[in-house]
């Protein structure tokens, strides 16, 4: 097994764009990690704001310009960036854990626990994601807790979907018949048996859907309901700054929406090598 | 040669009468329905004045004037008799006379669907004298009354008795100087000139109005010539605007003031923190101490680009009822925290200021900047701006300790402000419905009911300045910041009217 | 066949109910739409009035009964706000919807199924990996970006495209009139450039799997001449899970249509449902939410017809 | 002249883990109308030999050296398009797996009628689909006609193998390779699959290579047998010299695997350990961890011997 995932980490590394992927990540990381070590102020920190500074073009003392509020657009695009992936990793670790569970539950046991879970998620995949999440945001309002619970509701159904085909195969298959043989419970078997010889296509869908779900933010926040202009995500920040795009402050909108996109590139560059890496069926 | 010449006027004959003249209008927001007595909502107002009359019509600096009322005379402080005028005709060659002035005035008061029983709540009857006169009996004497009327377009009896509200909401009928041809809606409305109407043919064969939410693209819109007038110009691309010499902008000052209201009324609010736990706001100095704190004028600069008025009391100068004694104070943070820690709070204190992000002009960067301003006398704000969907049902259940909101004198009067924020909250009588701060001063409910009934304008409007002078000069119960500005662009080609009450009069355009 | 159609009906009646009730909770508990229906110089009296006509003074039970009741008569209730049938009120704006979303369905899958063959044949090639770089940006830019883009590139730099609106319709459709065109063009390559993106990726890896294939080999082996191979043996196979894909991505474009909608001002659904969630109009909140589900469930089934076409194996 | 010479022909693979020499240095020749058996472990580099004939060899494969003379042509030189021409024509091949084998979304009848159609212009449709109706006769498949609209998952493996083998004698080839034709069906079919293919050999004149791991199946059926091990033909000969008389320990290895019928006290004979894999191949003889002869003199690889005919790899036979 370690072999075998050597080999992989090995394959991953092959490929140069998925390296670049991988150091661009890592690099944003480091920068949403530590926001004010790198930047020139505190977007959230009120008494830093100046009107006086409102709408200044990129200059030396704001290298990427400011927007309406006299906000540094370079300093709110990290603590943006921070938000987005705040957004982005919470929310996928939430549904993973929701509907993976779920989802090795209702493959488990079957019966009407898997019917009732199953038929859940068939109502809720009967409908594009973005208008669950558009309903739920309308009517809670903005906020990042709660645009990470919209993302939630949205994507849980996903992994439960996988996770229970998943273990419909693996609970047939020897090494768990034999646990069950053996007297071990059926959480043990679950959790101790069945659950780490799932993970590798729970992680390649979970990269993919990061990306996802910091689309789905951004989108939310363009549409005025995802995280307030006062927590700007990069959505938000391209939200406000498209207010004035057209007006010659395009530096507001512009530079986040660079920053947005280079993320989920690198995300997707990921995710995708992660896919082909995982994936024996495209392998000779 | 000669067959050159005519055919170059008969080109020029083509040029002149041939082609239609065409008026496209960019607005901001489209009609919710064609119904003119179900949706009272600036809009909608503003489109289906071009179809429908009234009996009084504001002009573009909203003084009343007659439109198919010839004359009016107040024998009694509660009886108005209106003389009507005669030889209108519907657009369905109906006559209008003083039937349907009667049928129009009880469909409002029967139809609970209406938006705009407001306008017709303190008339009590209305009565047909002969054909071309009526006689409106008010509940009790009643200044406001010709005001009011400014907003009862009126209908045909014969067209829409015993029709469906539905029908009605699709098919306008009425005397203005244009005529409906179709409502794709969300897209665009077409009107077509009404050749018959009484005050003489429109210089417009066909009126097209087009929605364009996105301010974006509403400029765009104006600059490519794909429209000649817009409306609600985004207030940073005026001077791109400007620049292009095929265009004029016009900046007209509003009806509408944004105020901050807090919480006067418990001894806890819920959104507060401060050291001792109770409600600041209850403080007058520290209502105060928010006045001179926030930086307007910076706001009007930066985030309204100049364009807004800064405020210092309830209505604009062209409103019944303004106090030119009334002056906005300088802005003073170092008072501001003087007052804040003669209050007892010279640290400050933390507080939710809720805000709309969809409703008024740059609604939410104002409220943001009122927090910058604040946070730098110590006042922690953070901001909570929501659409108006979920904001305007929490500030009606007083959820909030804090909020910006906007109040539009439509009738051009006072009297609807100080009866709607500023009296106590009197559901039974119909006083104080968006006084969500639930501000409470007896001398003031007394002077607003007195004035409300006033027949005389000289005294009354001096009791309505009485009325102001404590709500705002000695109890500072909301903190004005600015009176919203409309601004329009339109093509040098045509001349443009703006107009106060933020309508687009096309028959005033030429 | 008959059978399997009914029990196909009465899921989806059931789906649909679930998401009638719940949506009509979700927005009963949003609020009162009378705040914003009134102007702010309505009396108190005015709003009680007004509650009572709508009916939201009644408890939910009550009013989800009568929501049923109307149901039953084919009608979803009158708009809070447009005083029209919520049906007819999104029903007149379906057509420019679905007029976004077909063309943009048609234009990703005209590119994205060609590109996505060409990339899997050679996968190595180096216009291979530029056309997957390409469709990697396109998962992986938002849509409401790549609108913004268009914008502000093709009206406000260039001035070659109007940046809004929906141009002169003729038949439903601005498809079929130079200035309808011109509408459509950014709205459409907005719409669709992530659902290419996606079809491409699609294609290229369900090529790749096929190619794999004995029966390829075989075709090959047989002197088939490589074209009709890749085209013929490989893609009808590869549709076959594409067709699927196609399917409930089509009911994603519908939705998506509200981003770009915003941003184009284009006269749909997308736009009428934004407005409808701000004023509370619940009926049409409702209507809206359950013509979409019907559109996703009709989908399927067409799905399922059509897979009957083109895989013998499931012929029922 | 022979009808197909294989020359020292090397198909190496180039995976990430290191070269993988499936076919490294083979050498064989068929005459027309006679029958090839290849026989060997899976892995053995047989089915690699088939297709590299055939020049199917996708990357990362590649054919590395050698020479496949056919017919008086080079095929390793051949480009795509000329190759295009021979497949299914001049040479034709019958996978392992009927179940795999068929495109599963296109009728039986199309698939037999391309064979024709892509290679001699000019035939009607109607012609090639009465040929394709009497071969599929010819292979013993009843209903032809109603066959043609089939679709392969109506059809049993045995059917379908038989509408493989009917495609691969379509456009009556020279060459026939055939891939372990019975492997995947049932032991009665097998015989008559078996059966069936040595006799259309003989009624249409082609050569046959016969692809096998079974050397009953190869003893009953080839004119010629090549041994393969490891990807290098270990002994090569006449049927008849190398079934009664195997000089290579791995040949005789697989013969004593054979049940025998008049002796059946004695268990069945199993060659010990397993084959090396091609990427970890011994230094010296491939076959020397699980020969019972082997000593130090197998650490260098056999040199080829000739001994009455017969090809043979190893240091043991005198």
């Amino acid at each position: 097994m370690k072999f075998f995932k050597n080999e992989m980490v090995v394959e991953f590394f092959e490929d140069k764009l998925a390296v670049g992927g991988l150091v661009i990540f890592l690099i944003l990381s480091v920068f949403a990690l530590f926001p004010s070590l790198f930047s020139y102020q505190n977007p959230y920190d009120l008494t830093q704001l100046f009107l006086e500074n409102s709408f200044q073009p990129p200059n030396h003392n704001f290298w990427l310009g400011t927007d309406e509020q006299g906000r540094d657009v370079f300093s709110a695009m990290i603590y943006g960036l921070r938000i987005s992936l705040y957004v982005g990793l919470a929310s996928t670790i939430l549904s993973v854990i929701i509907g993976y569970t779920l989802g090795l539950i209702s493959g488990y046991y079957g019966g009407w626990i898997d019917t009732i879970i199953m038929r859940i998620a068939d109502i809720q995949l009967s409908f594009p994601a973005i208008l669950i999440a558009l309903i739920i945001m309308a009517l809670w309002g903005e906020g990042i807790g709660k645009i990470v619970i919209a993302i939630t509701i949205v994507n849980w159904v996903y992994y439960a979907r996988t996770a229970r085909g998943v273990v419909l195969s693996e609970k047939e298959k020897d090494y768990a018949q034999s646990a069950k043989a053996l007297g071990m419970s059926n959480f043990g078997i679950i959790f101790g048996e069945i659950l780490p010889n799932t993970t590798a296509p729970i992680i390649v869908i979970a990269t993919v859907r990061i990306a996802n779900a910091i689309i789905l933010e951004a989108t939310l926040s363009f549409l005025g309901l995802g995280v307030p202009i006062t927590q700007p995500s990069l959505g938000s920040l391209i939200a406000n700054g498209y207010q004035v795009l057209f007006s010659g402050y395009w530096w507001a909108s512009v530079y986040p929406g660079i920053l947005l996109m280079v993320l989920i590139i690198s995300i997707n560059l990921i995710g995708d090598r992660m896919r082909d890496v995982m994936n024996p069926r495209l392998k000779r | 040669m000669k067959r050159l010449t005519v055919a170059v006027a008969a080109l020029a004959l083509v040029g002149t009468m041939g082609v239609a003249k065409t008026l496209k209008v960019g607005l901001a927001s489209g009609a919710y329905t064609m119904d003119p007595q179900a949706f009272n909502e600036t809009a909608t107002n503003s489109i289906l004045s071009n179809i429908f009359d009234t009996l009084v019509r504001f002009d573009e600096n909203i003084k009343v004037h007659p439109d198919l009322a010839e004359s009016w005379t107040n024998p009694e402080p509660k009886v108005w008799i209106i003389k009507l005028r005669k030889g209108v005709k519907f657009h369905n060659g109906n006559a209008f006379n003083a039937d349907d002035v009667v049928f129009t005035f009880n469909r409002i008061k029967n139809w609970k669907k209406s938006g705009f029983k407001g306008k017709v709540s303190m008339i009590d009857k209305v009565e047909k004298i002969d054909d071309y006169t009526v006689k409106f009996i008010t509940k009790k004497a009643f200044p406001v009354f010709l005001r009011k009327l400014t907003y009862v377009n009126m209908l045909d009896k014969e067209t829409v008795e015993g029709k469906s509200d539905e029908w009605i909401g699709l098919h306008p009928i009425g005397t203005g100087p244009y005529k409906f041809v179709l409502w794709r809606k969300g897209d665009q409305i077409k009107f077509k000139a009404n050749p018959d109407y009484w005050a003489g043919k429109p210089k417009f064969d066909d009126l097209i109005f087009r929605v364009l939410s996105n301010n974006a693209t509403r400029t765009a819109a104006i600059l490519s010539g794909e429209v000649d007038i817009i409306n609600r110009v985004p207030v940073v691309d005026v001077n791109r605007i400007k620049s292009n010499d095929k265009l004029n902008t016009f900046v007209k000052p509003g009806l509408r003031l944004i105020y901050l209201q807090m919480d006067q009324f418990r001894e806890k609010s819920p959104y507060v923190k401060t050291s001792d736990g109770k409600n600041p706001f209850l403080d007058v100095r520290v209502r105060r101490a928010l006045y001179y704190g926030i930086n307007e004028d910076a706001i009007i600069k930066f985030i309204m680009k100049g364009f807004a008025a800064p405020a210092a009391q309830f209505h604009p100068d062209v409103v019944v009822g303004y106090d030119p004694t009334i002056k906005r104070v300088k802005y003073d943070p170092a008072k501001a925290k003087k007052l804040l820690a003669q209050a007892g709070y010279p640290n400050g204190f933390s507080v939710v200021l809720d805000a709309p992000n969809n409703r008024y002009i740059n609604d939410a960067q104002i409220a943001q900047a009122v927090a910058s301003s604040l946070a730098k006398i110590g006042i922690k704000v953070k901001v909570n701006a929501t659409p108006k969907s979920s904001f305007f049902p929490r500030t009606a259940k007083q959820d909030t300790s804090f909020f910006l909101i906007g109040w539009a004198s439509s009738d051009g009067d006072g009297s609807s402000m100080l009866d709607g924020v500023v009296h106590s909250k009197d559901d039974v009588k119909g006083y104080g419905r968006y006084n969500n701060g639930k501000y409470s001063n007896a001398d003031v409910d007394r002077l607003i009911e007195e004035s409300d009934a006033n027949m005389n304008p000289a005294s009354r409007v001096k009791e309505m300045r009485e009325a102001q002078q404590i709500a705002i000069v000695k109890d500072q119960s909301i903190i004005p910041l600015h009176y919203q500005v409309d601004i329009y662009a339109s093509s040098k080609k045509i001349k443009f009217v703006p107009r106060t009450d933020s309508r687009i009069w096309a028959f005033d355009i030429k | 066949m008959l059978k399997y159609i009914l029990n196909r009906l009465f899921h989806s009646a059931i789906v649909m109910f679930v998401i009638s009730f719940i949506v009509f909770f979700i927005m009963f508990k949003a609020g009162d739409p009378v705040q914003l229906l009134l102007p702010p110089d309505a009396t108190q009296q005015d709003v009680i009035e007004m509650r009572h006509a709508l009916g939201i003074d009644q408890s939910f039970i009550k009013q989800y009964e009568a929501f049923l009741r109307n149901v039953a008569k084919g009608n979803l209730g009158n708009s809070f706000v447009y005083g029209q049938p919520a049906l007819d009120v999104v029903f007149e704006r379906l057509p420019a919807t679905l007029e976004l979303s077909v063309l943009a369905m048609i234009f990703s899958i005209i590119f994205g199924v060609p590109l996505g063959i060409i990339a899997s044949i050679r996968p190595k090639a180096w216009y291979s990996k530029a056309i997957m770089f390409l469709s990697l940006s396109g998962i992986s830019v938002p849509v409401f970006w790549t609108g913004m883009v268009l914008v502000l590139v093709f009206s406000v730099l260039l001035g070659w495209l109007p940046s809004s609106g929906r141009g002169e319709v003729y038949l439903f459709t601005s498809a079929f009139t130079w200035d309808g065109i011109k509408h459509l063009i950014m709205p459409v390559l907005t719409l669709s450039f992530f659902q290419l993106a996606l079809i491409l990726r699609l294609t290229r890896t369900g090529m790749m799997e096929v190619m794999m294939q004995d029966y390829i080999k075989l075709a090959t082996a047989k002197g088939v001449p490589r074209r009709v191979v890749v085209y013929y043996h490989a893609l009808k196979n590869s549709l076959i899970p594409l067709i699927t894909v196609i399917g409930i991505q089509f009911g994603q474009l519908v939705a998506f249509t509200i981003v770009t909608e915003t941003i184009f001002a284009w006269p749909g659904t997308g736009k009428l449902i934004i407005d409808s969630i701000q004023n509370l109009d619940r009926p049409i909140v409702v209507a809206y939410l359950l013509i979409i589900s019907f559109i996703f469930v009709a989908i399927n089934f067409i799905v399922d017809v059509l897979y009957t076409f083109v895989d013998p194996r499931v012929r029922v | 002249m022979a009808l197909l010479e294989v020359k020292n022909l090397k198909t190496y693979f180039f995976t990430r883990n290191g070269v993988v020499k499936s076919v490294d240095g083979t050498s064989f020749s068929i005459e027309k109308g006679e029958i090839l058996g290849i026989v060997g472990e899976s892995g053995a580099g047989k089915s690699i030999t088939g297709f590299s004939i055939l020049g199917l060899i996708d990357p990362p494969g590649e054919i590395v050296e050698g020479e496949i003379n056919f017919d008086g042509r080079d095929l390793v030189k051949l480009s795509q398009e000329e190759l295009q021409k021979i497949r299914g024509d001049e040479i034709s091949m019958i996978f392992q797996d009927p179940q795999t084998s068929l495109n599963p979304v296109i009728t039986i009848g199309e698939q037999l009628m391309e064979a024709i159609l892509y290679h001699k212009k000019g035939v009607s449709k109607k012609d090639a689909y009465n040929t394709c109706v009497e071969i599929l006769k010819t292979v013993g498949l009843p209903a032809a006609q109603k066959r043609m609209k089939s679709y392969p998952h109506q059809l049993s493996g045995g059917m379908k193998q038989r509408v493989v083998i009917a495609m691969a004698l379509l456009n009556n080839p020279k060459l026939l390779i055939a891939d372990e034709p019975t492997t995947a069906l049932d032991v009665t079919i097998q015989a008559q699959i078996l059966y069936l293919m040595k006799k259309l050999s003989k009624e249409f004149h082609s050569a046959l290579i016969l692809i096998t791991h079974d050397i009953a199946v190869v003893s009953q059926l080839c004119d010629k047998i090549a041994v393969m091990y490891a990807g290098r033909i270990v002994e090569y000969g006449k049927k008849e010299d190398v079934i009664f008389n195997p000089l290579h320990p791995y040949t005789k290895g697989l013969i004593e695997c054979l049940p025998k019928l008049n002796d059946d006290k004695k268990r069945l004979y199993q060659i010990p350990g397993i084959m090396p894999s091609l990427l970890g191949l011994p230094k010296g003889c491939y076959f020397k961890d699980r020969c019972e002869f082997a000593d130090e003199q197998c650490d260098v690889y056999p040199p080829q011997q000739e001994i009455d005919k017969r090809i043979v790899f190893c240091h043991k036979v005198k």
